[in-house]
């Protein structure tokens, strides 16, 4: 991974507060994981039915029974408790989820996601996706601020299929921090050795900048 | 990462409580009903309370306590057969009193719990608990919607919890304590033994701590609890 | 107990058939359990919350934790389950209970059934009465034929909020066996020395007779 | 009173399918699919089934042996990411897909299981996922009226059983089985150890046996449970 990607996901895992219920959405977000220290206070959260996630395990030690949403072999910790879709769900649904981490394909001013379907290209369904966007008390995005081709994921509108309205909160790219507001987007932080108009050109609508310069991570 | 420590002292949990407020109270009879949470209640004197019980337990033991002490405006509940006491102040208007059907009920509860709006049943069509009742046709047929419940604080009496709140009920003092301890945004559960994180195997755990706000070890157990020959 | 009321119990306990799904109602129905032999194939349910009820203890070994919908303390067999009581009436509903055997203040000939509500003098509420009546795959009641004052049960119509519509299939009474069909209520059996004209006569709508003398019980 | 015996020979069991059938199969990727049941029906047969199913498990794999022998019509899922065999032969036209959010899938089976006409949820509301579904306003706030989903046939895969088909799931090969262990006429489970009546405590059970018709006991495990390099 890139040095600029690993300082996206280190930044992000700053944002996880003590005592917090967290589901990290499969791709860069759950590397955040890596960046929690043994003895922080957290309950993470994996939609097929799992509070309290530990590491993920090699071959050698996994539990063929025993995966995160993404099917990764992962391991329990002391207190940690299996259930039912059903009640997973309810976690994230009844308000109990206090943040989610996602991937984006893009994000729109008003904080529209869209991550879970290019028509005519890649629809594998919608999986829990849209009840982690729609339901969790925050919802940040942890994305590379353009696609492959350099174009912009932060738009203005959304022309992709959405996964839910004015969702999200926070975005976490490699070039920046910013933030979705009534007033659009707002540069927050950048990363090291990245200009706030640098942050504007790569992003596809108005771009907020404070006068003070923004902190860097 | 460790999972967080919610351990609390009894009164310092009950004092989330506020006048006003809905309150949702665990149990079927005696078993699962949380006889020390409702008598820190009582001193804690919170008022014009909606209290949502399966039942209203017998004079004098249990959520009777809260509706002798006048501390309950309203009660949504299923049947108050063995309480005379409840069905006196029932009957002299001085408790509001909204009966549903106890598989409904447990619906509704679970409902506020899972973040769903309604359910759609069809049952009480064609009785008088049908009365008022929003309808909607689903392909020609009619069901009654019954709306999601949530409240603000769920008393919970548990056998045994962890410090993270995971919890484990004994026989049918499970009943409503399962629903009710997701459905408020307040959870507080007693508990007969807490053990350490890791004492409760992750395959047996009946309420992920995840929804409990604060776990009460309790001391000695309520006489409340005793065996009654009948 | 009368010794009519003892053969009432007995006769529907032969209604129970091996491997059925069964909910006894609070009152005469409960003691049905007591003809069923040890090595019957039956699961009992209980709506507080248990598949598989055992005996009745006495208060010395009673359990605190365990009891059934009507406050008896019961007890276990290899095999029961707990479980909560949205479950519970998952059973209930979704038609997995085989059986169930309710008291009734009234049947009518259309086999409506009231048993929850006197207005002005018993309203403590339905409990789950309303979802055994409605929802059962056979209902059955058992009752007195007449009640204290010698008024019939058995009706034209209810005159009494209905627990719920045409649930009622067969009547046990003190007096006879009764059938509820699209002709209305059908004599099945009579209790040993009591007439059909003496049935007909404490029965307040037609009571279809057979030609045959019908078998008593 | 004895609790029955309702331990059955696998092909007995799965002999209960017929064409146009509605199955549903338990597993959130390998954990908790009931591989020998599947294998069973593939062998059996049936056609033009509607298949209930979390995800369509990897190519060669669970509940993918359904797709590739043309038994499945419909395919009624959450995510299909894993099976590129599956997504081939949605976009040609072999198989319609019905694509549900998941754990609105889950109370959808759940309410099927529950005997609830269905629930209202405002999950998808805005999106796509709402095209085409009845809408329901309660209070003035619109919600989606999701039918509750119930099946023919559900095949469970248990870590553990008793003849009288009390169930006990390890892990996160729960999911959605104890779900789908309600939501059918006939729920047919595979177990890889059936032990004694009395041997599951009455407190552990995690689908009470009075949903489940068939007990069958798996002798070798499929090799499909292996843990994989990724």
């Amino acid at each position: 991974m890139s040095n600029a990607n690993e300082r996206m996901i280190a930044r992000a895992a700053r944002e996880i507060a003590p005592g917090m219920v967290v589901n990290l959405g499969i791709g860069l977000p759950t590397q955040v994981v890596n960046h929690l220290s043994s003895d922080f206070p957290v309950c993470l959260h994996t939609e097929n039915g799992l509070t309290g996630i530990g590491p993920v395990l090699g071959p050698d030690r996994a539990d063929r029974n025993l995966i995160d949403a993404g099917g990764a072999y992962v391991s329990t910790v002391p207190g940690s408790a299996f259930m039912d879709s059903a009640a997973s769900f309810s976690i994230v649904r009844s308000g109990r989820l206090d943040l989610t981490m996602l991937g984006a394909f893009e994000v729109s001013a008003d904080g529209d996601l869209a991550n879970w379907k290019i028509p005519g290209k890649f629809s594998p369904g919608v999986g829990g996706g849209i009840e982690l966007a729609q339901k969790a008390r925050r919802v940040v995005v942890l994305t590379t601020h353009t696609d492959r081709a350099g174009q912009p994921k932060l738009k203005h509108r959304c022309t992709l299929p959405l996964t839910a309205r004015g969702c999200v909160s926070r975005i976490f790219t490699d070039l920046a921090v910013i933030d979705v507001t009534a007033r659009g987007f707002v540069l927050v932080e950048t990363a090291t050795g990245v200009t706030p108009s640098q942050v504007a050109n790569a992003t596809d609508a108005p771009l907020i900048v404070p006068d003070a310069t923004p902190p860097s991570f | 990462m460790k999972l967080p420590d919610k351990r609390c002292p009894l009164h310092d949990a009950i004092a989330r409580i506020k006048d006003g407020d809905t309150v949702m109270v665990g149990g079927f009879g005696v078993p699962g009903t949380p006889m020390t949470l409702i008598h820190a209640l009582v001193e804690h004197g919170a008022r014009d309370l909606t209290v949502i019980k399966n039942d209203a337990n017998e004079p004098g033991m249990g959520v009777d306590h809260l509706l002798q002490s006048g501390q309950v405006a309203r009660l949504i509940t299923t049947h108050l057969g063995l309480n005379s006491h409840a069905i006196a102040l029932m009957n002299a208007g001085r408790i509001k009193v909204e009966f549903n059907a106890q598989g409904i009920l447990a619906e509704r509860i679970r409902a506020g719990g899972a973040g769903i709006g309604a359910v759609l049943s069809d049952i009480g069509i064609g009785t008088e608990l049908a009365h008022g009742k929003q309808i909607v046709e689903m392909a020609g047929v009619p069901y009654l919607v019954e709306p999601a419940l949530r409240a603000d604080v769920s008393l919970i009496h548990a056998d045994c919890a962890d410090p993270f709140g995971n919890l484990v009920y004994v026989a049918t003092a499970q009943n409503f304590n399962p629903l009710m301890a997701m459905a408020s945004d307040c959870v507080i559960a007693e508990a007969e033994r807490v053990v350490p994180l890791g004492g409760i195997a992750a395959n047996d755990v009946h309420s992920a701590g995840v929804f409990v706000d604060h776990v009460v070890e309790l001391g000695e157990l309520s006489e409340e609890y005793s065996v009654v020959q009948r």
